[in-house]
C-alpha cells in the first residue's frame, strides 16, 4: 500500500473525534437499517440523536483543552471558532432531530435515510468549521448541499416538496459552478488553495497585476456562500424551497445550512480575503442592505407562514452580513467586534428560528395549514403555544428581553464600531428594517392574540414530547440569553481566529 | 502556449453552460449545461496548475470536482426522474406552483 | 393678629372641605358652619384692623414653598394697610352675603355646594389680599376665578348658565396669560423673587430696564382687564349675572372683580414705573380705565335686566378705580374700591330682594311701583343708588371725587372729562332703574312683598355702611383712610449706579457722570424733596414727620425725584396725594344731580317724547355741542336720550357683536375650522398619512420585488447570473 | 438594613416579574387567587418602594443611593448598575403606586375578553420595566428596561382594546420600536466615543459617561448622537410630529392600559432626556434645545387645538397629554434647574392627573357604554361624586394653582424666560408666551368637556338607567391620586425638595460642560 | 505557433462548436453526443497541460459514466429523441445577454490580468503518484468526506428515484 511511499500524515485523532463520531453514526444507522430493516425504523432517530450528543463530548473536551490544532498542512484547523461552530451545528442538528421524530414517523417517508442525510450534511458542516483551504471548503460545502437537496424533496409524493428540491438543486448547482469558477480564479491569482497563502495576496512574480482577477474571483467565490445563506440577490430559491420542503428540513436549512455558509464566509474572509477589503466589502454591503430590505418588504406581503419565515430568514441573513460589510480595514484585531457580532447573531438566530419552526409544527398539527390566517385566535385555545410563538417572533424582531435584541445589538455595535459613513448608512438601513420586520412578525402575533379563532376544534393542542422539548429548549435559550447575553457573548468573544 | 488560451476557452465553455442552463427546459439538458460549467472550472484549475509549476493542488481540486460532479449528476438525474414521475414531464418550468 | 393672618383664609378653607365632605350629613345646617367660619374670619379681620390702626406695623410671615436650582420660593402673608382694608371689606361683605343667602337660596338643589363654594371663595379671596408674593397672588387669583366659575354655573342644568361660567373662566384665563408672563418677567428682573415688596422696590429703584418693565406692566394689565372687567375683556361680567344674586353681590361686584384693581394697587411700583405714571400725560392704564367707565356706563342705559344694569355699572366703576390708579391717585382708587364694595353689594342684594319678591325675575319691565310694597328694599336701594351717583355725603361721592381730583391735579384732563361724562351717565341710568322699579304702576304678575328679615338686615347694614364709610377720608376726618391705607415702599436709588442692571453701554458710559452729579445732587435733592413735601400741606408733613422718625427715610413721590438722589440712597416712595378740591367736588355733585334729574324727567315724569330715539344722533350731537350751556329741558332731554339711545346701543352692539363676536368668532373659528383642520387634515391625514404611507410604500415595494419571484427556477437563474455579471463588473471597476 | 442597601432596588424591580410568573403558573380557574397574588405582589413592590423612600438620604438627593454595580455583559462592558437619586425616587414611587391602583381598580371589572391572569401578569411585567428604567444607571440596562414595557403594553392594547385596537397597538409598537432602534444606535455611538478613566475601556455607565472628559466627541457627532436619542425619547414622550400613535393607543387601550400609559410610560421618554441625553451629550443638547423647545410649544398649542375638536372623551384626554408633555419638554429644553425641576414635577403631576382622568373616562364608559361627549351629560346629576372628581381633576389638569398640575406648568414657562445662558433668550421667550397662551386653550377644552359631560340635564337615553356613583374599588384606586394631587399642589416642596439637588447636579454638569453660567 | 498550439486550436474549435450545439441543438440525444466531444476535448486539453492522470479520469468518469447516466436519464424520462422545437424556454435573449455580459466582463479581466504569459514547458511531468501523495498528505479530510458524500448521495438518490 505504501509502495509509492506516501508519508503518513500526523493525525490528531482527538481533534478529529467529533467528525469521526458523526461519520461512525452515519455508518451505524446504515448498518442497523441494513441488518434490521423496518424493525429498526424507529431506532434511527435515537441513534442519530445519541450520535450527535456523543459527538458533542469530544467537542467539549477539546474546548476544555484549549489550544489550536492545525493538521494536514494547515488545511484543517481545530480552534475555538471551529469548536464553537461544531457545537452549534451539533446542537442545532440535535434540535432538528427532536423536531423531526414525530413528523417523520407519522409520514410515509424513508426514515433511517432521513437521519443519514441529515448527519451527512452535519458532517459537511463540521468539516466546514475547520476548513482553511479552498478544496476542503468546496468539498464541505457540497457535502452540506447534496444531502440537503435531497432532504428538501424528502416527501417525494408531494409536488411542492419535489419542486422545492428541484429549485434548490438547480440554483445550488448553478451557484456552486459560479463559486468553483471563482475559486479557480482565486487559485489562478495566488497559486494556492490554502487560505493562509491566499491571504498574502495575488502573485506578483509574473509581472502582471492579478488584483482584479483575484477580486473577481473572490466575489464569484462568495456567490456560492451567498446562495447558502440566501442573501439577496442569490436568495430566489429560498422561499420556494422553504415552503415546499418538509418543515423540519426547512428548519435545518434555515439555520444549520445557512450557518454552514456563514462559517465558510468567516473562514474565507477573515483568513483568506481579509486584505482584499475592496473586493468583498462593497459586495457584502450591497447584499446585506438588499437582503434586509427586500427580505423584509416581501415578507410583509406573505400569507404563508413558512414563506414569511423564509423571507424573514433572508432578512436575518442580511443582518448577519452587516458586520462583515462594516468591519474596519485597519489591523487584524479591529475586526473583533464585527466577527463576534456575526457569531453571536448566528447562535441566537439558531435558537429562535428553530424555536419558531418547531412551534409552527406543533401548531400545524392542529391547523393543518401553513396559512398565516390559520393562526387566528390561537391564544384562546393554545395559550402556551401562542406565547412561545410570540417569544420567538419577538426575538426575531429584536425586542428585548428576548435574545434577538442582543443579536441586533451587537450588529448595531459593529456598525458603529466600523465608524465609516457607509457603516452608519448600513446601520440606518438596518434600523429601518428592524422596524419594518415588526410589521409581519407583529401581524402573526396580532392574529394569535387579537382575533377570534377560525378553526372549529378548539380543544388544547397536544404537543409530542420531543417537539415540546425542542420548543422548550429554544424558548429557554431565547429568554435566558436575552436576559443574560453573557452566555453567548463569551462564545462570540473567544472565537476569532 | 499562452495561459489565456485555456482560460478563454474555459470561459467560453462556462458561459455557454450558463446560457444552456438558463434556456433549456429539459432537466437533463440543464444538467448537461451544468457539466459544461463545471468542466470549464476544471480546465481553469488544471491550466493554472500547469502554469504554476510546483503547484499541483489545482489538479487535486479538479479531481475532487470531478467526483462531486458525478455525485451531483446522480442526484440531479434522480430529481429529474422524480419530477418526471410526478409531473409526467422533465421540463423544469412545469414546477412553478410556488411563487411570490 | 397680623402674625397669624394666615388663619383668616384658613378658617373658611377648612370649612370648604368640611362642607364638601360632610355636607350631605349636615343638610341645610351647613350654612351655619359657613357663617360661623366667616364670622370668625371677620372677627380676626376686625382685630387686625384695630391693631393696624393702632400700631401701623407691617407684618410679614413666610415659609418655604418650593425650590428649584438656586431659588427658594417662599409663601407667606403680608399685612399692611391695603391688606387690612381688603380683609375688612371681604370678610364683611362675605359674611353679610352668607347670611343673606340663608333665605335667598333656601331649598336650592345644591345648597351645600353653594356654601362650600362660597367658603372656598372667601378663603381664596382672603388669601389673595394677604399674599406676600406674586406666586401666591396668582394662585389665589386663579382660585377665585374657579369659584367664580363654580358659582356662575351654579345652576348648570341650564346650558346658558354653564356657558356663562365657561365664558367667565376662559376670558379670565386669557388675562391670566398676561399675569403669568408678567409675574415671570418680574421674577427675573427683580432678581429671582416673587416677593412683592422686592419687586416694587426694584421697579422703582431703576435696576430694571424701562422697556422690560413696560412689557411686564402691560402683561399684568391684561390680567387686570380680564379680572376687573376692563375694556375689552369685560364681556364676561354681564353674563356672569347668571349666577345667584348674592354671588353677584359678593364676587362680581364687591370683591373678586376688584382683585385686578387690588393687584395694580399692590404692585403699584411696577405700574408706576412701567407706565411712567408720575410723568403725567397719558398712559395705557388710565386710558383703559377711562374708556371703560364711559362705555360701561353707556351700556347700562339700555338694559332691562336690573342685574345687568348693575353689572355694567360695576364695569364702569371698576373703570374709575383703574383710571384712578392710572392717574396716580392711589388712595382715590383704593378708596373707591372700598366704598364701592358696600354700596354695590347693597344694590345687588337689593336686586336679589326684588327678584325674590317678583317670581325670580330681574326684568325691570315687569316691575314698577314697588316703593310701597317693599319699603325697606326701596330705601336701601335708593341709598345705594345715590351713593353710586355720587351724591354727598354718601360714600360714592367722596371716593369718586377724590379720583376726579386726582386726575385734575396730576394733569390728566381727558380722564377727568371722561370721569365727569361717566358720572352723569351713572346718575342717569341709576335714576332710570330706580324709577322703573319703584315708581309708576306695577307691571308684573306676581304678588310682591317685602323680603324676610334675614335678607333685609344685611342689606340694611350695607346701606348704612354706604352712608358712612365715605366719611373716613373726608377732609373733616383728617383723611384718615389715606393715612391708614397707603402705598409705601422702600426704594434704593440705583439709577445709573454701579451694579445696576439699568442699561448696558449707555448706562456704563454715563456712569461716571451720573455718579458725580448724583453725589452733588444728593443733599440738594433731599432738601428739595423735603421742601416739596412740606409745601403739600399739613397732613402730608405730618405723615412725613412720622416716617422720618420711624424709618429715617426721605419720602418721595415720583421717579424723577428718585433719580435726583445719590445712587444707593434709600428713600420711601409714596404716590402723591391730592386732597379735597371744592371745584371738582361741586362739579361732580352737580353733574350727578343733572344725571338724576334727566332720569327723573324721562322715567319718573315721563315727559320725553316717544319718538326721541328716532332723532338723528348727529343732529343731537350737534345740538348738544352748539347749545352747550342751554338748560332747556327739551334740549337736555334730547341730548340725553340721543346719547343714551344710539351711542349706548352702538356700544352695546360693539360689545355684543364685535368684541364678543370677535371672541366668540375666534372661539368658533378655532373650534369650527381651525381645530377640525388641525385634527382632521393635519393630524389624521398628513401626519398619520405620512406614517401610514411609509407602511404602504414598504408593502408596495414588497409587491414589486415579489414579481421577480415568478416561480420558475430558470428565471431565478437568470436573475442570479445577471446579478453575478453586474456585481462582477462592479468589483472589477472598483479594483 | 445593610442588606436593604444592596438588595432594595433589585427586589423592587424584580418582585413584580416573579409575581407575574407565579400568576402565570396558577390555573386559570382560580381567579381570586390570581388577583390576590397580583395585588400582593404589587403591594410588596410598593412596600419596597416606600422602603426606599424611607431609607433615602434626603440631605444628599444628588447622590446615587442604594447603588448596586455588578458585572452583567462583560463583552460590551455593560454592567448591572442600579441606583436612585432624587429624580428617580418620585418616579419609582409613582410607578409602584399606579400599578397597585390599577389592580385594585380592575378588581371586579376586568375588560373583555375576560382574562385576569394574562392582564395582571402583563401589568406586573410592565411594572418591572417601568421601575427598572427609572433605576438603571447603565445605558444597555436602561435600554432593556425601556423596551420591556413595550410588549406588555402592546398586548394590553391589542387584546383588551376597543374597536380599532389592532391598528392602534401596531402603531404604538412600530413607532416606539423605530425610536428605540435609533436610540440604540446613539447609545452605541456614545459607547465607542467613550473611555472610562478607570479601566481605559469603552463604557455604557451613565454616571461615568456624564462625567466631563469621559466622552470624546466632536460637536457635530454629539449633535447627531443626540438626534438619535431625541427620536427614541421624543417618540415615547411623545413630541409633536411623533405623537400620532398616542391618541390611537390611548383611545383603544383598556382603562388600566391608558392609565399606565399616561401615568408612567410617557415619562420614560422625558426621564430619558433628563437622565441620559442631557448629561451625556450636553453639546448636543445645546444645539437641539431650541428645536425641542419649538416642538414642545407646537405640541402645547397643537394638542390643545386638537382637544377642542374631539368628540370622544378619551381621545380628548389623550391629546391633552400631548399638550402637557409639551410643557414638560419645554422645561427640559431650557436646560435650567427650574425647567427640569418643573419637568420632573410635571411628569409626576401629569401621571397622577391624566391617570385619574383616564380612570374616570373608563368608569364612565363602563356606565354609559359610550365616550361620545354629545351623548353624555348630567354626570353631576347621575353620579355627583364622580362628577366632582372629574371636575377636580379637570381643574388640576388645566393647571389650576394649588393643585399639582400647576407646578409642572408654571415653572416650565418661567424657566423659558431665562434659559441656560448659551441658548437664545429671544427664542425661548417667544416659546414662553406661546406656552402661556396654551394654558388658555387648556382651560377651554377641559371646561367644554366638563360642561358637556358633567353639566346639563341627563340625556334622554340615560334617563331611566341607573348610573352607579363611584364604588368601592374606584374609591380605593382614586383616593390616593386625589390626595396626592392636592397635597403636591399645596406643598410642592414635597417633591421639589427631593428633586432639586439631583436636578441641580444635572444642570450644573451641563452648564460646566457648555461653559455657561448656571442659573 | 508551435505544434501544441495547432493541436490546441483544432481541439478548441471542435469544443466551441460542440458546446454551442449542446445548448442549441433541438435533439436531446444529439446534445448528449456533442457533450461527449466537449468532454473529450477537455481531456485532450489536460494532456496538453501535462496532466495525464486527470485526462484519463476525465475520460473514464465523464465519458464512461456520466454520459451513460445522461443517456439513461434521457431514456427514462422518455425525452423526444427527434428534433423538438419546444426544447428552449422563452428567455433565450435575456439568457444570451446575461452570458455574453458575463463573458465580456470575465474575458476582459482575464486578458487584462494574464495578458500573454506563457505556460512554460514542464520540467517534470506531474505523476499520478504525486497527486496521490498530495491527496493523502494534505487532503485526507476532503477525501474521506467525499467518500461519505458519495455514499450519502448514492443512498439519497436511490431513495428519491425509487418507485414506492
Amino acid at each position: 500500500m505504501l509502495s509509492v511511499g506516501i508519508p503518513a500524515p500526523d493525525i490528531d485523532y482527538h481533534a478529529l473525534a467529533p467528525e469521526i463520531v458523526v461519520a461512525g453514526t452515519i455508518l451505524l444507522i446504515l448498518l442497523v437499517d441494513l441488518i434490521f430493516g423496518d424493525r429498526a425504523r424507529a431506532h434511527a432517530s435515537r441513534i442519530a440523536a445519541f450520535g450527535v450528543l456523543g459527538a458533542l463530548i469530544p467537542v467539549l473536551t477539546l474546548g476544555a483543552d484549549g489550544g489550536d490544532v492545525s493538521m494536514f498542512n494547515g488545511t484543517f484547523v481545530v480552534d475555538n471558532f471551529a469548536l464553537v461552530m461544531k457545537a452549534f451545528f451539533l446542537i442545532v442538528t440535535y434540535l432538528v432531530i427532536l423536531v423531526s421524530v414525530d413528523s417523520m414517523s407519522e409520514s410515509d417517508v424513508a426514515e433511517p435515510e432521513y437521519y443519514l442525510m441529515t448527519l451527512t450534511a452535519l458532517l459537511g458542516m463540521m468539516v466546514m468549521g475547520s476548513s482553511r483551504d479552498l478544496i476542503t471548503i468546496f468539498v464541505a460545502l457540497e457535502t452540506i448541499s447534496i444531502p440537503t437537496y435531497l432532504l428538501a424533496g424528502w416527501k417525494k409524493h408531494e409536488h411542492k416538496s419535489n419542486e422545492a428540491m428541484l429549485k434548490y438543486f438547480v440554483f445550488g448547482v448553478l451557484s456552486s459552478a459560479v463559486m468553483l469558477y471563482g475559486m479557480s480564479l482565486v487559485y489562478g491569482a495566488t497559486g494556492s488553495t490554502l487560505l493562509s497563502v491566499i491571504a498574502e495576496g495575488p502573485r506578483t512574480d509574473l509581472g502582471q497585476d492579478l488584483g482584479t482577477v483575484m477580486n473577481v474571483g473572490i466575489f464569484l467565490t462568495l456567490v456560492g456562500f451567498a446562495f447558502k445563506v440566501s442573501a439577496v440577490p442569490f436568495h430566489f430559491w429560498t422561499p420556494d424551497t422553504y415552503e415546499g420542503a418538509p418543515t423540519p428540513v426547512t428548519a435545518f436549512l434555515s439555520v444549520a445550512s445557512k450557518a454552514g455558509g456563514m462559517v465558510a464566509i468567516f473562514s474565507l474572509i477573515y483568513v483568506g480575503f481579509y486584505g482584499r477589503t475592496d473586493a468583498w466589502q462593497p459586495i457584502i454591503w450591497v447584499m446585506a442592505a438588499l437582503s434586509m430590505t427586500v427580505g423584509n418588504m416581501i415578507a410583509t406581503k406573505q400569507t404563508n407562514i413558512v414563506r414569511m419565515l423564509a423571507y424573514s430568514s433572508i432578512a436575518q441573513a442580511g443582518f448577519m452580513l452587516v458586520p462583515f460589510a462594516v468591519a474596519p480595514e485597519d489591523g487584524l484585531n479591529s475586526y473583533q467586534s464585527a466577527f463576534s457580532a456575526t457569531v453571536i447573531y448566528m447562535l441566537i438566530y439558531g435558537a429562535m428560528n428553530i424555536g419558531a419552526f418547531a412551534t409552527l409544527m406543533a401548531i400545524a398539527r392542529r391547523t393543518r395549514s401553513g396559512e398565516i390566517s390559520s393562526f387566528a385566535g390561537l391564544f384562546s385555545y393554545a395559550p402556551t403555544l401562542a406565547m412561545m410563538m410570540s417569544i420567538f417572533l419577538m426575538s426575531l424582531a429584536g425586542v428585548p428581553i428576548f435574545a434577538g435584541w442582543f443579536a441586533k445589538f451587537v450588529m448595531f455595535q459593529a456598525t458603529i464600531d466600523g465608524g465609516t459613513g457607509m457603516a452608519y448608512a448600513l446601520g440606518i438601513v438596518a434600523a429601518v428594517n428592524s422596524v419594518i420586520a415588526f410589521f409581519y412578525y407583529g401581524n402573526v402575533i396580532r392574529l394569535m392574540f387579537f382575533r377570534e379563532p377560525t378553526v372549529e376544534d378548539r380543544s388544547p393542542i397536544r404537543v409530542p414530547t420531543a417537539l415540546g422539548a425542542a420548543i422548550a429548549l429554544c424558548a429557554i435559550t431565547t429568554v435566558a440569553v436575552g436576559i443574560y447575553p453573557e452566555l453567548f457573548a463569551r462564545l462570540g468573544e473567544r472565537t476569532p481566529f | 502556449m499562452v495561459l489565456n488560451q485555456f482560460l478563454l476557452l474555459s470561459l467560453f465553455l462556462f458561459c455557454t453552460g450558463v446560457y444552456g442552463a438558463l434556456v433549456r427546459r429539459n432537466g437533463v439538458l440543464v444538467l448537461m449545461s451544468i457539466e459544461l460549467m463545471l468542466n470549464a472550472a476544471n480546465l481553469n484549475l488544471v491550466a493554472f496548475s500547469a502554469f504554476y509549476k510546483t503547484e499541483i493542488s489545482g489538479q487535486v481540486f479538479a479531481l475532487f470536482v470531478i467526483a462531486i460532479a458525478a455525485a451531483e449528476v446522480g442526484v440531479g438525474l434522480a430529481i429529474v426522474l422524480l419530477l418526471y414521475r410526478n409531473l409526467s414531464s422533465a421540463d423544469l418550468d412545469r414546477a412553478d406552483s410556488m411563487k411570490g | 393678629m397680623a402674625h397669624w393672618a394666615f388663619l383668616i383664609p384658613l378658617v373658611p378653607a377648612a370649612t370648604y372641605f368640611v362642607i364638601l365632605l360632610f355636607g350631605k350629613r349636615f343638610g341645610e345646617r351647613c350654612s351655619y358652619i359657613g357663617i360661623g367660619a366667616l364670622g370668625a374670619s371677620w372677627v380676626m379681620a376686625a382685630i387686625n384692623a384695630y391693631q393696624w390702626i393702632d400700631r401701623r406695623e407691617i407684618v410679614r410671615e413666610s415659609v418655604e414653598w418650593a425650590q428649584w436650582g438656586s431659588g427658594s420660593i417662599r409663601v407667606g402673608t403680608h399685612v399692611d394697610g391695603l391688606a387690612t382694608m381688603m380683609l375688612v371689606v371681604v370678610t364683611s361683605v362675605s359674611l353679610l352675603v352668607h347670611i343673606y343667602s340663608l333665605e335667598y337660596l333656601r331649598g336650592d338643589r345644591r345648597y351645600t355646594h353653594y356654601y362650600a363654594a362660597l367658603s372656598l371663595f372667601s378663603a381664596s379671596m382672603l388669601m389673595l389680599v394677604i399674599a406676600d408674593n406674586t406666586l401666591a397672588l396668582l394662585t389665589s387669583w386663579e382660585l377665585v376665578g374657579l369659584c367664580s366659575f363654580m358659582l356662575i354655573s351654579h345652576w348648570w342644568e341650564d346650558k346658558d348658565n354653564s356657558n356663562a361660567g365657561l365664558k367667565a373662566f376662559i376670558t379670565n384665563r386669557v388675562g391670566d396669560v398676561g399675569l403669568i408672563v408678567g409675574i415671570i418677567i418680574l421674577y427675573f428682573v427683580a432678581g429671582k423673587t416673587f416677593d412683592i415688596d422686592t419687586i416694587n422696590s426694584a421697579a422703582l429703584s431703576g435696576t430694571i430696564r424701562h422697556g422690560t418693565l413696560l412689557i411686564a406692566a402691560c402683561c399684568l394689565l391684561a390680567a387686570v382687564c380680564s379680572k376687573s372687567g376692563q375694556v375689552p375683556l369685560h364681556i364676561w361680567l354681564p353674563d356672569a349675572m347668571a349666577g345667584p344674586t348674592p354671588v353677584s353681590a359678593l364676587i362680581h361686584a364687591a370683591t373678586m372683580v376688584v382683585a385686578g384693581v387690588y393687584m395694580v394697587a399692590r404692585l403699584y411700583g411696577v405700574f408706576f414705573a412701567g407706565f411712567s405714571i408720575g410723568d403725567g400725560g397719558m398712559n395705557l392704564l388710565a386710558l383703559v380705565g377711562g374708556v371703560t367707565m364711559v362705555i360701561g356706563a353707556s351700556m347700562a342705559f339700555v338694559q332691562n335686566d336690573i342685574k345687568r344694569v348693575l353689572a355694567y355699572s360695576t364695569i364702569s366703576q371698576l373703570g374709575y378705580m383703574v383710571a384712578a390708579l392710572g392717574v396716580g391717585a392711589w388712595t382715590g382708587g383704593v378708596f373707591h374700591l372700598f366704598t364701592h364694595a358696600f354700596f354695590k353689594a347693597c344694590l345687588f342684594l337689593g336686586a336679589g330682594s326684588l327678584s325674590h319678591a317678583c317670581h325670580h325675575t330681574f326684568d325691570m319691565r315687569e316691575m314698577g311701583g314697588l316703593r310701597k310694597k317693599m319699603p325697606t328694599t326701596f330705601l336701601t336701594f335708593t341709598i345705594g343708588t345715590l351713593a353710586l351717583a355720587g351724591v354727598p355725603p354718601l360714600a360714592g361721592f367722596w371716593s369718586k371725587d377724590e379720583i376726579l381730583n386726582g386726575a385734575r391735579a396730576n394733569d390728566f384732563p381727558i380722564i377727568m372729562v371722561l370721569g365727569f361724562v361717566a358720572a352723569i351717565m351713572t346718575a342717569a341710568y341709576m335714576g332710570r332703574a330706580l324709577y322703573l322699579i319703584f315708581f309708576g304702576e306695577y307691571r308684573g304678575h306676581a304678588h310682591p312683598h317685602e323680603s324676610p328679615k334675614v335678607m333685609m338686615v344685611p342689606v340694611t347694614i350695607l346701606a348704612g355702611l354706604a352712608v358712612v364709610v365715605g366719611l373716613l377720608n373726608a377732609p373733616f376726618a383728617d383723611y384718615r383712610f389715606g393715612q391708614w391705607v397707603k402705598f409705601e415702599v422702600e426704594v434704593e436709588n440705583l439709577y445709573g449706579a454701579e451694579g445696576a442692571v439699568a442699561e448696558g453701554e449707555a448706562a456704563a458710559a454715563a456712569e461716571g457722570e451720573h455718579a458725580a452729579e448724583g453725589a452733588a445732587a444728593a443733599a440738594e435733592g433731599e432738601h428739595a424733596a423735603e421742601g416739596e413735601a412740606g409745601a403739600e400741606g399739613e397732613a402730608a408733613a405730618e405723615a412725613e414727620g412720622e416716617h422720618a422718625a420711624e424709618g429715617e427715610h426721605v419720602i418721595v413721590h415720583s421717579i424723577a425725584e428718585i433719580k435726583e438722589l445719590a445712587p444707593g440712597e434709600t428713600v420711601l416712595f409714596e404716590p402723591e396725594e391730592h386732597k379735597f378740591n371744592i371745584g371738582v367736588a361741586g362739579s361732580s355733585v352737580a353733574i350727578g344731580l343733572v344725571g338724576l334729574l334727566i332720569a327723573t324727567w324721562i322715567y319718573l315724569l315721563r315727559k320725553a317724547p316717544k319718538n326721541l330715539l328716532l332723532v338723528n344722533p348727529f343732529r343731537a350731537l350737534h345740538t348738544l355741542l352748539v347749545q352747550k350751556y342751554y338748560l332747556d329741558k327739551l334740549a337736555v332731554d334730547g341730548i340725553a336720550k340721543g346719547t343714551a339711545g344710539p351711542v349706548a346701543d352702538g356700544s352695546y352692539w360693539v360689545n355684543q357683536k364685535i368684541i364678543d363676536g370677535a371672541v366668540n368668532g375666534v372661539g368658533v373659528t378655532t373650534k369650527k375650522y381651525l381645530a377640525p383642520f388641525a385634527y382632521e387634515q393635519l393630524d389624521q391625514f398628513v401626519v398619520d398619512g405620512l406614517y401610514n404611507g411609509l407602511g404602504e410604500t414598504t408593502k408596495g415595494l414588497g409587491g414589486a420585488f415579489r414579481k421577480l419571484q415568478n416561480g420558475r427556477i430558470q428565471r431565478y437563474g437568470l436573475w442570479l447570473f445577471f446579478a453575478v455579471a453586474i456585481l462582477a463588473l462592479v468589483v472589477a471597476l472598483l479594483a | 438594613m445593610n442588606w436593604f442597601d444592596d438588595w432594595g432596588i433589585t427586589l423592587t424591580v424584580f418582585i413584580p416579574i416573579v409575581g407575574a410568573i407565579i400568576v402565570l403558573l396558577i390555573p386559570k380557574g382560580e381567579e381570586e387567587t390570581i388577583k390576590g397574588v397580583a395585588l400582593l405582589t404589587s403591594l410588596v413592590t410598593l412596600g419596597f418602594a416606600i422602603g426606599l423612600m424611607a431609607e433615602f438620604d434626603y440631605d444628599d438627593t444628588a447622590k446615587l443611593q442604594f447603588d448596586v454595580n455588578t458585572s452583567w455583559i462583560d463583552v460590551i462592558n455593560s454592567r448591572y448598575h442600579v441606583a436612585i437619586d432624587g429624580i428617580s425616587l418620585p418616579l419609582v414611587l409613582l410607578s409602584a403606586l399606579i400599578i397597585v391602583l390599577c389592580i385594585v381598580y380592575s378588581w371586579n371589572h376586568f375588560p373583555e375578553p375576560h382574562n385576569p391572569k394574562a392582564l395582571l401578569a402583563l401589568m406586573l411585567v410592565l411594572e418591572t420595566g417601568m421601575i427598572g428604567t427609572f433605576v438603571a444607571q447603565d445605558l444597555i440596562l436602561f435600554f432593556i428596561f425601556f423596551e420591556v414595557v413595550l410588549l406588555p403594553m402592546y398586548f394590553m392594547i391589542g387584546v383588551w382594546g376597543g374597536k380599532n385596537r389592532e391598528y392602534a397597538s401596531i402603531k404604538f409598537f412600530l413607532f416606539t420600536l423605530f425610536g428605540s432602534a435609533l436610540m440604540l444606535l446613539s447609545f452605541l455611538a456614545v459607547y465607542f466615543s467613550s473611555k472610562d478613566p478607570l479601566t481605559g475601556q469603552h463604557t455604557f455607565d451613565i454616571v461615568t459617561l456624564s462625567t466631563a472628559g469621559v466622552l470624546d466627541v466632536s460637536k457635530t457627532a454629539a449633535v447627531v448622537m443626540f438626534g438619535g436619542m431625541f427620536l427614541g425619547f421624543g417618540i415615547k414622550v411623545p413630541m409633536f410630529p411623533f405623537h400620532t400613535w398616542l391618541p390611537d393607543a390611548h383611545t383603544e387601550a383598556p382603562t388600566v392600559g391608558s392609565v399606565i400609559l399616561a401615568a408612567v410610560l410617557l415619562k420614560l421618554g422625558t426621564y430619558g432626556f433628563i437622565r441620559v441625553a442631557l448629561p451625556i451629550l450636553p453639546e448636543g443638547a445645546q444645539e437641539w434645545a431650541p428645536y425641542i423647545g419649538l416642538l414642545a410649544v407646537i405640541g402645547i398649542i397643537y394638542g390643545a387645538l386638537n382637544c377642542l375638536a374631539q368628540k370622544d372623551v378619551k381621545r380628548l384626554i389623550a391629546f391633552s397629554s400631548v399638550a402637557h408633555m409639551g410643557f414638560v419638554m419645554l422645561g427640559i429644553a431650557t436646560l435650567t434647574s427650574a425647567g427640569i425641576n418643573a419637568a420632573v414635577f410635571g411628569m409626576v403631576a401629569h401621571g397622577l392627573i391624566t391617570g385619574l382622568l383616564f380612570f374616570i373616562a373608563g368608569s364612565m364608559q363602563e356606565r354609559y357604554h359610550t365616550r361620545e361627549m354629545s351623548r353624555l351629560g348630567g354626570l353631576l346629576i347621575s353620579a355627583p361624586k364622580m362628577g366632582w372628581i372629574l371636575g377636580f381633576t379637570a381643574m388640576a389638569s388645566l393647571g389650576l394653582p394649588g393643585l399639582a398640575g400647576f407646578w409642572g406648568e408654571f415653572p416650565a414657562i418661567l424657566a423659558a424666560y431665562e434659559p441656560l445662558s448659551v441658548l437664545s433668550e429671544e427664542t425661548f421667550r417667544t416659546y414662553m408666551v406661546i406656552a402661556a397662551v396654551g394654558t388658555v386653550l387648556a382651560a377651554a377644552y377641559l371646561l367644554v368637556m366638563y360642561q358637556r359631560v358633567a353639566m346639563g340635564e341627563v340625556p334622554e337615553e340615560f334617563k331611566d338607567e341607573h348610573i352607579h356613583d363611584v364604588h368601592g374599588p374606584e374609591w380605593i384606586a382614586w383616593a390616593p391620586m386625589l390626595i396626592l394631587i392636592l397635597a403636591l399642589g399645596v406643598f410642592p416642596k414635597l417633591l421639589f425638595g427631593i428633586t432639586d439637588d439631583a436636578v441641580k447636579h444635572v444642570t450644573d454638569g451641563i452648564a460646566t460642560a457648555l461653559n455657561a453660567t448656571s442659573k | 505557433m508551435g505544434p501544441e498550439n495547432v493541436v490546441f486550436a483544432v481541439i478548441a474549435a471542435a469544443m466551441v462548436f460542440s458546446a454551442i450545439r449542446v445548448v442549441t441543438t433541438r435533439n436531446i440525444v444529439h446534445a448528449a453526443l456533442y457533450l461527449v466531444i466537449v468532454l473529450a476535448g477537455i481531456a485532450a486539453q489536460y494532456i496538453l497541460l501535462a496532466s495525464e492522470f486527470l485526462a484519463w479520469v476525465q475520460v473514464l468518469i465523464y465519458i464512461g459514466a456520466v454520459l451513460v447516466l445522461f443517456l439513461f436519464g434521457i431514456m427514462l424520462t422518455k425525452a423526444p429523441m427527434r428534433g423538438d422545437n419546444d426544447l428552449d424556454n422563452d428567455q433565450r435573449w435575456p439568457a444570451a445577454v446575461a452570458s455574453l455580459f458575463l463573458a465580456g466582463v470575465l474575458g476582459t479581466i482575464l486578458i487584462d490580468g494574464y495578458g500573454d504569459v506563457e505556460i512554460a514547458e514542464p520540467e517534470k511531468i506531474v505523476r499520478t503518484g504525486d497527486l496521490g501523495r498530495s491527496i493523502f498528505h494534505d487532503w485526507v479530510i476532503p477525501f474521506e468526506v467525499v467518500s461519505m458524500l458519495l455514499l450519502g448521495a448514492l443512498i439519497g438518490a436511490i431513495v428519491i428515484a425509487r418507485r414506492d
